[in-house]
């Protein structure tokens, strides 16, 4: 089973080089410690920034220089500051290679649900909604299951939709599975995580087809 | 040279009135304009309609305009981090309206471009969708979205000349310069303010023609939510 | 009667203090010479200046700066540059507070022709259909007749259109007249020409009410 | 980042074959692609679509296409200045569609934004209107405008660096930063090739994320249309 920085480790490896990388909060924010130092990729931050760096020392920090989560960061060479329609040009307009986000519900045929819980605050849907529905490119990371132990990977999203039919790739603590015409496609196993216990967790329908090699992570 | 030089925030804001729609630049307190929200307080009209990406912190940004119940209704892409804010929505005193943040974006630059309308993906088949048109283009389909209406526009900007040009930094451009022009009356605020023909005409973000007021700001607290840095 | 500088002159009185003008190619390009020097006024060149200034001195020739027309420029102080989206935002936006350009016909509901002569070379309506179709003021200035002497201000354009009811005032050789639901509300008359002269060289439909006093321009 | 740079037209032209649809930055003959149209004559492709403002003169820009005959369809806001153009287009060997100069620029611009359509008030009411979906707002007749759709796109400007990015001069600016990633491929030649990191983030006026391939062109010729001057 894979914690949180696992998770990041193995969407790492979804990373190709020459990639335009687009990182949710949370999880997909780690992925960036985890690529491969060989390739080449840049990080779009929608707030207005390509060419994204770490975060500054102490003494280089600029309140003017942050990322979509607010954290002040850095940028690195070929680095471009834009406005937010233009970086929203390269979101809609299919620049970006490769989005990464989290989850609250992923369902079989690729929908997701991750900006609203009704009866619950609802903190607005930023530039999710944008991205799933423009990118052609989408990892989820996530937890298998939610805090009750309830598959979050369904046969129908319950919760309110960010995009239909846009998934393309789940990577969760139990499993690598692609979304396919049948429905959950089963790729990799966690390491030490079973057959049996990813079918439990998975209320969606999961497909399964041949055997399933467990996932190498470094 | 058309000079659009006005003094101070109080000079700026003239003729801001209860019930207004007002588009606010900045993202987070990012590029936010200070000075005029300070004078919005100071002038204390109310029910104002907000169009801006976040509503602030309960103490700084558009958090000063609700903590004094003067915004009726906001319209953002994503307004966590404020408590006073959650308490209004969940009370019912605040409408807010959230909606993708590249629609919000493009609806802004719609406006400024006299484009009253544009078809885009995001949010079709979600909740945003509903009782909006949608249309299918190249096999997939699209929504309608209107360019907005706005009464005034505050935007902040690194510098700016007496003939309203402006020139952003870094991550605060952000939404600013697709509010110039896209409410009736805009007006800039700028840290660092010069004679027009200082500013290379090559390197202005924003032409004054957008611009209907600008003011030399001061006291920019620029506040930052999330320090992170990297250790030494 | 005027010639084509005097009808320059006239429509130059007609640039107000803080507008935004958009010149057209022939006769509107010569109004930059003859506007009041106590008021501000900033031209807007649709391939992407605002702040336009004179010809360069000789040496000053830069290819990289041309206006509309193609011809070398000048910036002044407070100028910038922009690309063509964005120059047509400010077009279509109702940014620019004056167009003034030329008319193959204007008909007394304010159509306008100026792009098209069926049978002859097209060469293309460039920025005029925006123009048109957006700027809220738009004053032509055009002779009153064509070579042929046949009247220019017409009941119905019978060139292919530029724009539908646009034109808020024609300045000619013989008279400035307003567009009016009414049809050509007569003005003013050029010096020494008779309200006769007008009334025939007009087509469409004329109102003159009370006396029209013979313009005024140094 | 992400390197683009390649070495010189015939590298970034690769690929670029007969039938195809190209997008030609430039504004009469001030900031055209100059060497990437050199190129285009070099390879000699064949019944060419081209989105392009204008048709450049008779030995200058397009007209060296057209002198070859390499254009099947000019899509331009102005094609004046070119007899050649002239007759061809008279003789019917070359389909000429002329739109406005603003729905020109919009619509590259929408390509790149992955907007499929949006609305202007441009060309309604005239024949440009016809075929067209036409739509009110605002009690304002407006045409339904699409995206282009294009297989090249190819600009021209000042400065640049290995990442893509593209900074612009003067007027040459025009229609290149509206044309960059409005086709699958963009090809930008640039009159100065940076390492990356040598261009300030904030004065760059295209992110690279739009450009696949940048060289440095040479010999730019510049030629100029209208020499007018003041004498002293």
């Amino acid at each position: 089973m894979l914690d949180k920085i696992g998770i990041a480790k193995r969407i790492a490896k979804e990373v190709k080089d020459r990639y335009y990388v687009n990182l949710g909060i949370g999880i997909p924010t780690l992925v960036a410690n985890y690529i491969n130092k060989d390739i080449d990729v840049e990080f779009q931050s929608e707030n207005g920034l390509l060419g994204m760096g770490p975060f500054p020392y102490d003494e280089e920090v600029d309140a003017d220089i942050i990322n979509a989560g607010k954290q002040t960061i850095t940028t690195l060479p070929g680095a471009s500051f834009f406005d937010s329609a233009s970086s929203f040009s390269m979101i809609r307009g299919k620049h970006v290679d490769l989005t990464i986000l989290g989850a609250m519900e992923v369902s079989e045929n690729g929908d997701i649900a991750n900006w609203k819980i009704p009866g619950k605050m609802v903190k607005g849907m930023g530039g999710a909604m944008d991205l799933v529905a423009s990118a052609e490119n989408i990892i989820v990371a996530m937890m298998h299951t939610n805090k009750a132990g309830e598959s979050k990977l369904l046969k129908k999203c319950s919760l309110p939709l960010t995009g239909l039919s846009c998934v393309k790739k789940i990577v969760t603590n139990l499993a690598v599975l692609e979304i396919t015409s049948a429905g959950f496609q089963l790729i990799e196993r966690a390491p030490g995580v079973s057959i049996e216990t990813i079918k439990k967790a998975t209320e969606g329908k999961l497909i399964i087809t041949g055997d399933i090699p467990e996932m190498k992570i470094n | 040279m058309i000079n659009k030089k006005v003094l101070n925030a109080q000079e700026a804001l003239t003729g801001i009135k209860d019930n207004m729609t007002l588009m606010l630049g900045g993202f987070g307190l990012c590029g936010i304009p200070e000075n005029s929200i300070a004078q919005l307080v100071k002038l204390g009209v109310k029910n104002l309609t907000c169009i801006s990406n976040n509503a602030g912190v309960d103490d700084f940004g558009l958090g000063l305009l609700l903590k004094d119940k003067q915004i009726g209704k906001m319209i953002s892409s994503y307004v966590g981090e404020n408590n006073e804010f959650e308490r209004q929505m969940l009370s019912g005193e605040l409408i807010v309206d959230l909606i993708p943040q590249g629609s919000l974006a493009e609806r802004c630059r719609a406006a400024q471009a006299g484009i009253p309308a544009f078809y885009t993906p995001a949010g079709y088949g979600t909740e945003i969708g509903e009782g909006k048109e949608s249309r299918e283009f190249d096999g997939k389909m699209h929504l309608m979205e209107t360019a907005f209406n706005a009464d005034f526009s505050m935007v902040k900007a690194w510098k700016g000349d007496e003939a309203g040009n402006l020139i952003f930094k870094g991550t605060a451009r952000n939404f600013n310069p697709n509010m110039c022009g896209s409410a009736k009356i805009t007006i800039a605020e700028v840290e660092e303010l010069y004679p027009a023909g200082e500013l290379d005409p090559n390197e202005i973000h924003i032409s004054g023609i957008f611009i209907q007021r600008i003011f030399q700001g001061n006291n920019y607290e620029k506040r930052i939510e999330q320090r992170t840095i990297t250790k030494r």
